[in-house]
């Protein structure tokens, strides 16, 4: 130690206190902010944005883009009129991730008033309504997308085939119109139409081979396949996923236990009856399942805070997911089934809460 | 250096922050505070009971002089920073915001002083002489919460204690007092270890220090082994140097909820606090003065100063060479956990670590934003509560929700507001919630 | 699995508040707390039960029965008849837990009677007699209908509880707010269709 | 057809009598004794359940009236004609009721302070105390932040100039804002009083004045002047609620508050609402 040698006061600049800040600790916080992370969601789906304009070319980036649009509006709209801040709200950037994934979540050919209802349904049903981010229950682009599957079934299931898709495809010649072959239908809403074969013989076996093959999956997975924009193409997805998982944005367990859950049920009933559902890798691979279970299911605001939660959670989505797409009228379960699981999410928080430190006295591994 | 085979040892959940800001005071050895003309030593410097006060107006006094008695058992002596005057007893700005008591002494620029108490052989002597030194020399818990040391070493006869815990762990960013102490006076601090361990009668002694000081840690284990004491180098997280995830981290004990150290078979001193206590017993001087930070991204050399208790801030902003522009915060203690204040001329205490100035733009930090649910306040939370669950049952005034959910075994640590990406005042609302059920409390 | 799908049928397919929009009124008026809800959901699966069994015992072979050789259908008493059961029954659910569970019956206020005239209630039963159903079928679809109530009740109160911690607009807080909740749920109920 | 209206009625008949006999049973096993007059009087009372009584809420209330522990009158809220009505009811003395209003005991808005602090957290007066005391300098006056008003039943206190002002005609002295206020701001006082000292902080007249404007120096002018109806207490003075006559608008001009913190409850609302830049020096 030594002793303190400035002792010089001539020029040295001695702060006043006029401008001090009083506030509760913590003085210094993280540099990561609600609109930096949806920022990153929106990086995030940029991937199935790619895959879906690859697929099914400008037109599909055009309805991201009239939902993305509208959603930003109708939220801006929403605030001047309940005299909430614009600026603050809009630039969080949670309308615009709604909006690309209500856009993500049609087919790539709507007509305008879809993207235009899906928006409101969403940002003024879904989340306004509700007092705006964080406080709404459910998933603001799964209600829309719900209410648009409901109100305009018609206009959501014109699918349109995307690029790579010949004659050859069971989706075309099935579904192929007088008129022309612009629309095409989806292996799920096919695997729907075909008549069950509750028996475990050999017609069972086929019933569903025309669209269940290891050579149509392997296009499947890619993205050759009628659907949503943002479903079709699988790798893009993933890496969507991974980047999510990598930016601690999403739970992994949701996704994982999701999709585990849809595989082992429909698994263990397409091994007893083969005639009844697809096998398990079918599932996976089409509808919207994969993008649901990575972008939509995971929603921060809408599901559970712990990890346990998010387990049950995610194994619930996907058990109705299963029931649905196997039993029920849709060919298509994972919006119904995230939105009844949101409903779900205050008692699963309830049940599956922490505990907290100090109310076990003695642990393993105490010296 | 010498890596032991044990892995480095932490708690469960706790937060990482990005910044740590103690590049910018590590580096800079301690230097001793040149005499003030004046200082104002505030009375209540102990959690407890404050002392009372035994000089009055127009008193002269020597530097060690006692001017405030302990008034019990939970209450710490008081001694003169410095020879001089007592000009009176005057209000001064608090840490906490609420204006405190202080004696002002009026320097005589002689800095006389008492002669020290005799040296006690620590080794022989029996455990009562030396907890009545470390009483007399007025000790007290120079990490933050200022409890009277010797109340802490001396548990109740029913609690059986086995190990004694000093904390190096010094998890808040910017401050490095703790580690320049090690650094610097290692022997007072093992030393220190010892006569508390010598008062508790046990051997088992462990120092615990964030990974981050390496050199102090190695500097520390060199000379450890011939006081019979431990070290344990830990993982750079915060908040390592709370007592309970501290006594967690190298234990694995838990202390049980609404517990003290005492009921994990633990006591846990602060590094500062042992070497006070060696200087008590090896050389005899009351606690007067103590190692203090002076950092921030606006202040022209940060550094570590000697400072007297009871030197007004701005005096040790000169110290630093003033600031490079109008700061916009000014903290006592760390970042997470101190208390922001009004003025500068709150005075430093015992339990003073830091000195810390923010700039205008990282003062105003909360808005309040919708909690969006992420969970990063429950991963960050190491006492597992759920913060974003509380803090809207306060919100919406809820406070029996609050306390079903355990909000009174808040630390208060500030983990959650860090990590909040919505910037919400989390550990306001808690603090709120608890004022509040303790009040209600009170009144049943 | 005739029973798994009468069960899921009545808990899931046609709900009872969500699919067919029955009962509305305790479910609004009584979903503000789970701990009610719950008290609820109990007394409305009993009442349920009861007078399905009772109704159905009572139309197979009070209201057409012959006597002395004639035939007398008294089936346009139907509705007469179930809702004096049913009021019967809520009379004696709300006497005797207004002696056991004094907190509950508080806390139920006027909902309890009112289930007296819920037409979920009344509705169970006439699907019943509209669909022909055994006494044992009758039974066990009043139950799962009671449990189908439940289902949403609870499923809206914890709902509700949590919205009760939101900051809506003022114009939409506390009623407005549980129907457009409601609307929703029942949209994600609509998935269900066809499962059986 | 005669035949199938008497089985009809026959049925019809005997399903009621049955079930009615069943009912009967129940209403005899699981018999409870309640008393009537506690609904009587929980509908004769406001229903506003402030707590101001003590009680947690009206029906409490209520049956404490009922088994005696309370007089009707100790309900702040009631008119006079309620609580006689209850009491007629019953049949018990009215007791008197002590009506009070609240007032708070600072002038001090957004205008009158002196030093203002940089206040960054939760709007909410408890919360604010708990930091460094909140956006104004001084210590013991009104935060300002409204938790008063948000708590009060019957929205009389209003939030002007950062400062909580009572609505006289609004305030029934239930005493919910005295609860609530983190500084003991807010007083309840008795109805018939019209004039206030306007400061709450006991601190030396100098330390005050470097906060506020209006605080009062306790120069004891008032004391001096009027000495049956103000005391100073330390550096504050105080009226003496008490006092017979209390004091009224001619005391408050004779008396020249030099800083304007004794005042008539009319005048402090006329500046607050109309005069913010108010201050007599």
């Amino acid at each position: 130690m030594e002793e303190n040698s400035n002792s010089s006061t001539s020029d040295i600049l001695m702060p006043t206190g006029e401008s001090l800040v009083v506030s509760s600790s913590p003085h210094v916080v993280s540099p990561e902010r609600t609109s930096r992370i949806m920022g990153k969601v929106l990086l995030a789906l940029l991937f199935p944005l790619a895959g879906g304009i690859w697929f099914f070319g400008w037109k599909a980036a055009w309805v991201v883009f009239l939902t993305t649009v509208f959603c930003v509006a109708a939220e801006a709209l929403w605030c001047k009129l309940a005299g909430r801040p614009v600026r603050k709200t809009v630039l969080d950037g949670s309308a615009a991730v709604t909006g690309v994934i209500l856009g993500l979540n049609c087919p790539p050919e709507v007509p305008f008033y879809v993207p235009l209802i899906g928006a409101v349904l969403a940002i003024w049903i879904g989340k306004q309504v509700f007092g705006g981010l964080g406080y709404n229950p459910f998933n603001p682009a799964v209600v829309a997308r719900v209410g648009l599957l409901i109100a305009l079934p018609a206009a959501m299931t014109v699918w349109t085939p995307p690029r790579g898709m010949d004659k050859d495809f069971p989706e075309i010649k099935e579904f192929r119109t007088p008129v022309d072959a612009v629309t095409c239908a989806t292996p799920l809403s096919i695997a729907g139409n075909t008549p069950k074969i509750k028996t475990n013989d050999f017609f069972a076996h086929e019933n569903f081979k025309k669209i269940d093959n290891p050579e149509l999956l392997e296009k499947y997975f890619w993205g050759v396949k009628g659907g949503c924009i943002g479903e079709v193409c699988v790798p893009a997805i993933l890496i969507g996923a991974v980047l999510l998982v990598c930016f601690n944005l999403i739970n992994w367990r949701v996704p994982v236990c999701y999709v585990g859950t849809v595989a082992v049920i429909t698994g263990v009933v397409n091994y007893f009856y083969p005639g009844v559902t697809p096998s398990p890798l079918f599932h996976l691979l089409t509808g919207g399942l994969l993008f649901a279970a990575c972008f939509m299911a995971t929603d921060m605001v809408t599901c559970p805070i712990t990890g346990t939660g998010c387990i049950f959670f995610a194994m619930g989505c996907g058990i109705i997911t299963s029931v649905i797409r196997i039993w029920g009228n849709y060919p298509e379960g994972v919006s119904f089934a995230i939105l009844f699981m949101n409903a779900l999410v205050p008692l699963i928080d309830k049940w599956s809460g922490t505990r907290p430190f100090g109310y076990v006295l003695k642990r393993k591994g105490e010296v | 250096m010498n890596k032991s085979t044990r892995s480095v040892m932490t708690f469960k959940n706790g937060i990482y922050p990005v910044y740590h800001g103690k590049e910018l005071s590590e580096g800079a050895a301690t230097r001793i505070a040149p005499l003030l003309a004046r200082y104002t030593v505030p009375v209540a410097q102990n959690a407890g009971k404050p002392p009372e006060v035994i000089v009055k107006a127009g008193d002269k006094v020597k530097k060690y002089q006692l001017i405030a008695r302990a008034s019990g058992f939970v209450s710490a002596n008081l001694h003169s920073p410095v020879s001089g005057e007592v000009k009176g007893i005057i209000e001064v700005p608090g840490a906490t915001g609420v204006p405190a008591q202080a004696v002002e002494i009026i320097s005589d620029g002689l800095d006389e002083a008492l002669p020290p108490l005799p040296e006690i052989d620590w080794k022989q002597a029996d455990p009562k002489e030396l907890l009545d030194r470390i009483a007399a020399c007025g000790l007290v818990g120079m990490g933050g919460a200022s409890f009277p040391t010797h109340v802490k070493l001396s548990p109740p006869p029913e609690k059986e204690i086995d190990t004694l815990i000093l904390n190096g762990a010094e998890c808040e960013p910017f401050l490095t007092a703790d580690h320049r102490l090690m650094l610097e006076d290692p022997h007072a601090v093992l030393a220190g270890a010892a006569i508390m361990s010598r008062i508790l009668g046990i051997d088992r002694i462990f120092i615990g220090v964030e990974m981050n000081k390496i050199d102090a840690i190695e500097v520390l284990q060199e000379k450890s082994a011939s006081y019979g004491v431990r070290i344990v180098p830990l993982k750079v997280q915060y908040p390592q140097g709370s007592e309970k995830q501290l006594i967690n981290a190298i234990t694995g004990r838990d202390v049980p909820a609404g517990g003290l150290p005492m009921d994990a078979r633990c006591v846990v001193q602060n590094i500062g606090t042992a070497a006070a206590a060696a200087d008590a017993v090896i050389r005899g001087i009351p606690l007067v003065e103590r190692i203090v930070t002076v950092t921030g991204p606006v202040v022209k050399t940060p550094g570590n100063w000697k400072l007297r208790i009871g030197t007004p801030v701005i005096e040790a902003v000169r110290l630093a060479e003033g600031v490079t522009e109008e700061p916009g915060k000014l903290i006592l203690g760390g970042p997470m956990m101190g208390f922001s204040q009004r003025s500068f001329d709150v005075p430093t205490a015992k339990n003073t670590s830091g000195i810390l100035l923010l700039s205008q733009d990282q003062a105003v930090n909360y808005e309040s934003g919708n909690c969006i649910r992420c969970g990063r306040c429950v991963q960050g939370c190491p006492m597992h509560l759920m913060p974003c669950a509380l803090a809207a049952a306060i919100e919406s005034g809820r406070f029996d929700i609050a306390q079903q959910n355990h909000v009174m075994d808040c630390l208060e640590c500030g983990a959650c507001a860090y990590v909040c990406p919505a910037k919400r005042p989390l550990v306001q609302h808690h603090r709120r919630a608890k004022a509040e059920i303790r009040r209600q409390m009170q009144k049943k | 699995m005739k029973y798994i799908e009468l069960a899921v049928g009545a808990i899931l397919v046609y709900n009872f508040v969500l699919s067919r929009f029955l009962g509305i009124c305790p479910f609004l008026g009584v979903s503000k707390r789970l701990s009610t809800a719950l008290g609820m959901s109990g007394a409305v699966i009993a009442v349920m039960t009861l007078a399905s069994a009772i109704t159905a015992v009572i139309y197979k072979y009070l209201l057409v029965f012959t006597f002395n050789g004639k035939t007398y259908d008294l089936r346009f008493l139907q509705v007469l008849l179930f809702i004096l059961v049913i009021a019967a029954l809520v009379q004696i659910i709300e006497i005797s837990l207004q002696k056991s569970s004094p907190k509950l019956y508080q806390a139920l206020g006027i909902y309890l009677p009112l289930i007296t005239t819920n037409c979920a209630v009344l509705g169970a039963a006439t699907l019943n007699a509209s669909g022909g159903r055994s006494v044992l079928d009758a039974t066990l679809f009043g139950c799962f209908s009671g449990v189908g109530f439940a289902l949403a009740l609870v499923l809206f109160s914890s709902l509700r509880e949590r919205l009760e911690l939101a900051a809506p607009p003022r114009a939409f807080a506390g009623t407005p707010l549980a129907l457009v909740t409601a609307g929703i749920l029942a949209m994600a109920f609509i998935g269900f269709a066809g499962l059986c | 057809m005669i035949q199938l209206v008497i089985a009809a009625v026959l049925i019809m008949g005997c399903l009621g009598l049955v079930l009615g006999l069943v009912i009967g049973f129940f209403a005899k096993v699981f018999k409870v004794e309640t008393d009537p007059r506690i609904e009587l009087v929980t509908e004769l009372l406001p229903g506003a359940n402030c707590g101001g009584c003590g009680k947690a809420g009206c029906s409490d209330f209520a049956k404490s009236v009922v088994n005696g522990e309370n007089p009707p009158g100790k309900c702040p809220v009631s008119s006079k004609e309620q609580i006689t009505a209850i009491a007629m009811a019953l049949g018990v003395d009215p007791g008197s009721a002590f009506p009070r209003r609240a007032v708070v005991r600072c002038g001090g808005d957004i205008h009158q302070v002196n030093r203002k602090i940089n206040y960054n957290g939760v709007l909410d007066c408890a919360s604010a105390n708990l930091i460094s005391g909140g956006p104004k300098g001084c210590r013991y006056g009104c935060i300002g932040m409204g938790s008063c008003a948000a708590k009060c039943p019957f929205g009389a206190i209003e939030i002007i100039n950062n400062l909580a002002v009572v609505h006289e005609e609004l305030c029934v002295g239930c005493g919910t804002c005295a609860a609530v206020c983190p500084r003991g701001v807010i007083e309840l006082v008795p109805m018939n009083s019209r004039v206030h000292v306007y400061c709450n902080s006991p601190e030396k007249g100098p330390e005050k004045r470097k906060n506020c404007k209006v605080s009062c120096l306790g120069c004891r002018k008032c004391e001096r002047l009027a000495p049956e109806k103000f005391k100073v207490e330390g550096f504050l003075a105080r009226v003496d609620y008490e006092a017979d006559p209390p004091p009224t608008e001619e005391d408050v001009e004779k008396v020249g508050c030099p800083t304007g913190a004794l005042l008539t409850a009319s005048r402090h609302y006329e500046i607050e609402t109309f005069d913010p830049e108010f201050s007599i020096k």
